[in-house]
């Protein structure tokens, strides 16, 4: 399992940067929106954290269709699954690899990107503590659609589709909890949510991934 | 080694090859033959386990079988010994060094493999075989894209080191390998048209 | 005989026959009185006017947009532990229908709330989690219609149906949580007091009839057909080996 | 030129949906973003025309992985450029069926969507009038993308990181144009730039997209 | 009708090829050979147009030029028919009848693509060739995954049907196609370690 690891975050920092690009994908959506929206800072200020996590949710989402595709199309997974390594354990190794080179660096930049959309004081250290607690659940969620439509030719737009609605909950508690921290509120009770719905993504959802892996392996 | 009794299965739904018995002994190879579609491919999973048999029973020590594709399971954007200690590293096990020289690849050691040529990927693909160390192994056309020479190559580090050390093998290829081994027309088994267990026969 | 003997392809499609013109005759009948009544025999409310009719056709679609996925949940648990290829198909058949109901629940929803709140979509929890719902649908579908084989494809949008759910429940819950709303709660509860007038309930309650008539009709028809396509696949793909 | 076409069309209707999916996608974002927002009507309606305009181009974005991507891997992309067909027709066919199945439906839905954001009645018409005018110019600037990338493997991110920037005048003059609408003010100004910048994209960058293809493949 | 003078060719930015001269005349086919990596989907390429020539002229008459890949360029999610027609239109043709029977296709007729065996995918990436009618062929590699009867199958078409009508072809293979034709090893012309024309060779 390590060694997976291990040669998934090297073929991210190789095939042109899984690392630098989601990042980039981030900072681009952030940009834009002022573009689309307009440069009034009331507005963007009220908005701010919604777009950051909306953003890195898109951001996540982007990068899921390497999970496993990849490694589908040159046959590498046929021989991992005959591998002696457990399909669960496979599913939470390219869960990992996938937060390590998306959902971290996002969670890390997300502050930065936080004055361009003029985000209020008191909601950068919550924003910095919502991304660390929730994009675990959206890497672990996003594996598994990854693994639903691995068969498929380019699932890349149905899987957009299957998981979007997956990440609600997730997104709707994130943002939450920083809005609430902006408006001076007490944000415990959505941050309590999010940690639940992210230990509960990772304790459970690697087995569901390593099923569906299976049949669509077979 | 391996054994299989009254196996048959099936692929996209539809029933492909029934009947199938046959054992293979430690130290020896079999070839499988057939004309293109006869269904080499979907017994050769099967029998590594990607795909569930129709009826009937594949029997071999588990953790001793490998499967080998059409495709090689390259990782273009690694180096060739990259590729080799990857699969190493999965399967708990150190790259032996005579396996460079085994399949030809000294030279190429730290090239990128997508910088490769079709056969010497089809090489590097192969050499992944000698550093898993499994018994069993199933190849599905390994020899395809290969020169004359690394045919002979392959044959060689077949008959000479795996399966002297004991290990069996289950190969399917259109050519002559040059190995001593018996082989196994597949054409007698193809699927009667009236054959159960496709997906859909529930609805007949 | 086991009751699961009646999932068999050939002996659902025997019974089914003779039950399918029943349940669409009283889809039918139901429809017609219940609309028939509500629309003209009833009072106007006395606070929203005869808005208040559009209740004959969101209640119903509503109720049976949840339950239609609730059957598709139920119809994938069984393929997953029993193998029976009639529920599969029977939840392939039904989600369609869970998104027309959808559709008009919204639609319906939306031309009411313009009068009532003044907007014809609000971020309210209720319809929102109704657009959730609606997504799901959609990816449920979508996922079926990208696969070709067919028992794989049950495989996994069964597996999606499963995890679907928990995380539209979750998405309930989270919504609730993010906005309090202006759709009204559940009104048809059993202890009577929070009911509405009887002359609007009775009518709703054969509409209500109406509207599950009408989903069963629809699902046993269209899974009969999944049925015959895949007999048909079947009879092809004996022949081009013949 | 019509032939390719046609097939690109027929594989996206049978690839699991082409057509569907840049709209299932385009329809999540707009449903996301309240939820990251907040649900307040006067917030939702002031960001209407951006988030939309945004949400569309993201959407076209999602979808330009597939122009080049597929027939490259597969050698269809080698075989089509030996055969007599110039680049430049490859080019020009492949952007209109990335307009068909994408640029066009999302159009078509937008208005729809435009309920759920609480778009202003005005403001509906010229959201129709400047995505229709729009979206040739993003379809075409991201088939220039596409084809820049289309040797690496999984350029997915990178063609964002390249398209983005390339999309920016388009979505301001989008924006705008609607944005004017909802304030009372006369768009003409914002429509004229955006169909001067779909003429020239039309009429000029298939010649780009031709020379990096060729490079590309060699 | 193929005229290549001088030519020199490279790969990676690497020479690979050099000194290369050869003619091939309508109704005649040549086989290149050479171990693998020596060179010849490079040269293949360059011939076809895909990359320059370091050096050198290739020349036959504009538009009568084909070219196969190790990579089929079939869409998976159409079928055979489909499959055919679509290049066909593309090179303004209509698909003969004869072509399915040719490669053995009739059954396969109305499969999507994505459901045929290797080699039944192989047969329909040759397909292809019987369809957009060229003159000027560079196969590489055409019989890989073909079993021996579709292997014969091919040879009878390109000496029946495409030499015998006046065509021309260069063939990279590795097995023995069973055509009467001149064979060319290229390892002679294996470019010197200091050959000139490299990407980098300007900072040398
Ligand atoms: C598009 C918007 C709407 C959606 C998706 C929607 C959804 C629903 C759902 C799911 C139910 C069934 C709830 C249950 O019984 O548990 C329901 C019931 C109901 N809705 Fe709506 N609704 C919408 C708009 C409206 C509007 C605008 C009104 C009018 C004020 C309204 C009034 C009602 C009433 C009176 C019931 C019956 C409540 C009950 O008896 O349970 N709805 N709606
Ligand atoms: N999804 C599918 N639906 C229907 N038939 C299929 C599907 N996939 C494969 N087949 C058929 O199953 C048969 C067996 O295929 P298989 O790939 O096992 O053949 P093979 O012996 O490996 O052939 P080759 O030598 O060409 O590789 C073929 O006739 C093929 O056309
Ligand atoms: N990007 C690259 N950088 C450096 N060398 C490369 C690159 N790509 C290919 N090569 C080398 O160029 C040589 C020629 O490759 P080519 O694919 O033409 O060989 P080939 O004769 O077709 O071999 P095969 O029979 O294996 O297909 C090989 O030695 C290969 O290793
Ligand atoms: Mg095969
Ligand atoms: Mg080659």
């Amino acid at each position: 399992m390590k060694a997976l690891i291990a040669r998934d975050l090297r073929l991210a920092v190789r095939a042109g940067g899984g690392f630098g690009l989601g990042l980039a994908f981030f900072l681009i959506v952030v940009v834009l929106v002022p573009f689309g929206v307009g440069p009034e800072r009331e507005v963007l200020a009220r908005i701010a954290p919604g777009i950051l996590w909306v953003a890195s949710l898109l951001a996540a989402l982007l990068s899921l269709d390497r999970i496993f595709a990849l490694d589908f199309e040159d046959g590498s997974l046929a021989l991992l699954a005959t591998a002696p390594l457990p399909a669960e354990s496979i599913a939470l190794a390219k869960a990992l690899a996938h937060w390590i080179t998306t959902g971290l660096p996002l969670t890390l930049a997300a502050p930065l990107l936080g004055f361009l959309l003029h985000l209020p004081g008191p909601a950068y250290g919550l924003l910095l503590v919502t991304l660390l607690l929730g994009t675990p659940a959206l890497s672990t969620i996003g594996t598994f659609g990854a693994a639903l439509t691995v068969g498929l030719r380019r699932g890349g737009l149905l899987l957009s589709l299957l998981v979007l609605p997956l990440y609600v909950p997730t997104l709707i508690f994130g943002a939450e909890a920083v809005r609430r921290g902006v408006d001076g509120l007490s944000p415990t009770a959505p941050l309590m949510l999010l940690a639940a719905i992210t230990a509960a993504s990772v304790a459970l959802l690697p087995f569901a991934t390593a099923t569906v892996l299976r049949i669509n392996l077979r | 080694m391996l054994q299989v009794k009254g196996l048959a299965c099936a692929r996209g739904g539809v029933p492909v090859l029934e009947n199938l018995s046959f054992d293979v002994a430690a130290g020896q190879a079999l070839v499988l033959r057939g004309p293109n579609g006869v269904g080499k491919t979907t017994l050769l999973r099967t029998l590594a386990g990607l795909q569930p048999a129709l009826v009937g029973d594949v029997t071999f020590a588990e953790g001793t079988g490998a499967y080998a594709s059409h495709a090689d399971g390259i990782k273009t954007a690694l180096k060739v010994t990259e590729n080799l200690s990857f699969w190493a590293s999965v399967y708990d096990r150190a790259v032996p060094d005579d396996v460079y020289a085994a399949f030809d690849l000294s030279d190429l050691r730290d090239r990128m493999a997508g910088t490769l040529s079709a056969g010497q990927k089809r090489r590097l693909g192969l050499a992944r075989l000698g550093v898993i160390g499994r018994d069993v192994l199933f190849l599905d056309e390994p020899t395809v894209s290969l020169d004359g020479f690394s045919v002979k190559m392959f044959a060689d580090w077949m008959r000479d080191v795996h399966l002297a050390r004991g290990g069996c093998a289950v190969i399917a290829t259109h050519i002559d390998l040059g190995l001593d081994a018996p082989e196994l027309e597949l054409s007698p088994f193809v699927a009667a048209s009236d054959a159960r267990g496709g997906t859909d026969e529930a609805f007949l | 005989m086991s009751m699961w003997e009646l999932a068999n392809p050939k002996r659902f499609m025997g019974w089914t026959a003779p039950v399918l013109p029943w349940a669409f005759g009283g889809a039918a009948l139901c429809l017609t009185v219940g609309l028939v009544w509500g629309f003209f025999f009833t009072p106007d409310d006395f606070r929203q006017g005869s808005t208040v009719k559009i209740i004959y056709l969101h209640v119903p679609s509503a109720l049976m947009a949840i339950n239609t996925w609730f059957m598709m949940l139920v119809a994938s648990l069984i393929w997953l532990v029993r193998r029976h290829h009639v529920s599969a198909l029977a939840a392939k058949a039904a989600a369609p229908v869970g998104i027309v109901m959808t559709l008009i629940a919204l639609f319906t929803g939306a031309i009411w709330g313009q009068p009532m709140w003044g907007t014809y979509w609000a971020w309210d929890p209720r319809l929102t989690s109704f657009l959730i719902l609606f997504l799901f649908y959609l990816g449920y579908v979508a996922l079926w219609a990208a696969i070709d084989d067919a028992d794989t494809a049950a495989d996994l949008t069964s597996v999606l149906c499963l995890v679907g759910s928990v995380f539209a429940i979750l998405s309930r819950y989270a919504v609730n949580f993010w906005n309090q709303g202006l759709h009204q709660g559940a009104s048809l509860s059993l202890d009577k007091e929070e009911n509405v007038a009887d002359v609007f309930w009775l009518p709703l309650l054969v509409c209500i009839a109406g509207f599950v008539l009408l989903f069963i009709a629809l699902v046993l028809l269209r899974t009969r057909t999944e049925v015959r396509a895949r007999r048909t696949k079947a009879l092809m793909a004996r022949a081009a080996r013949a």
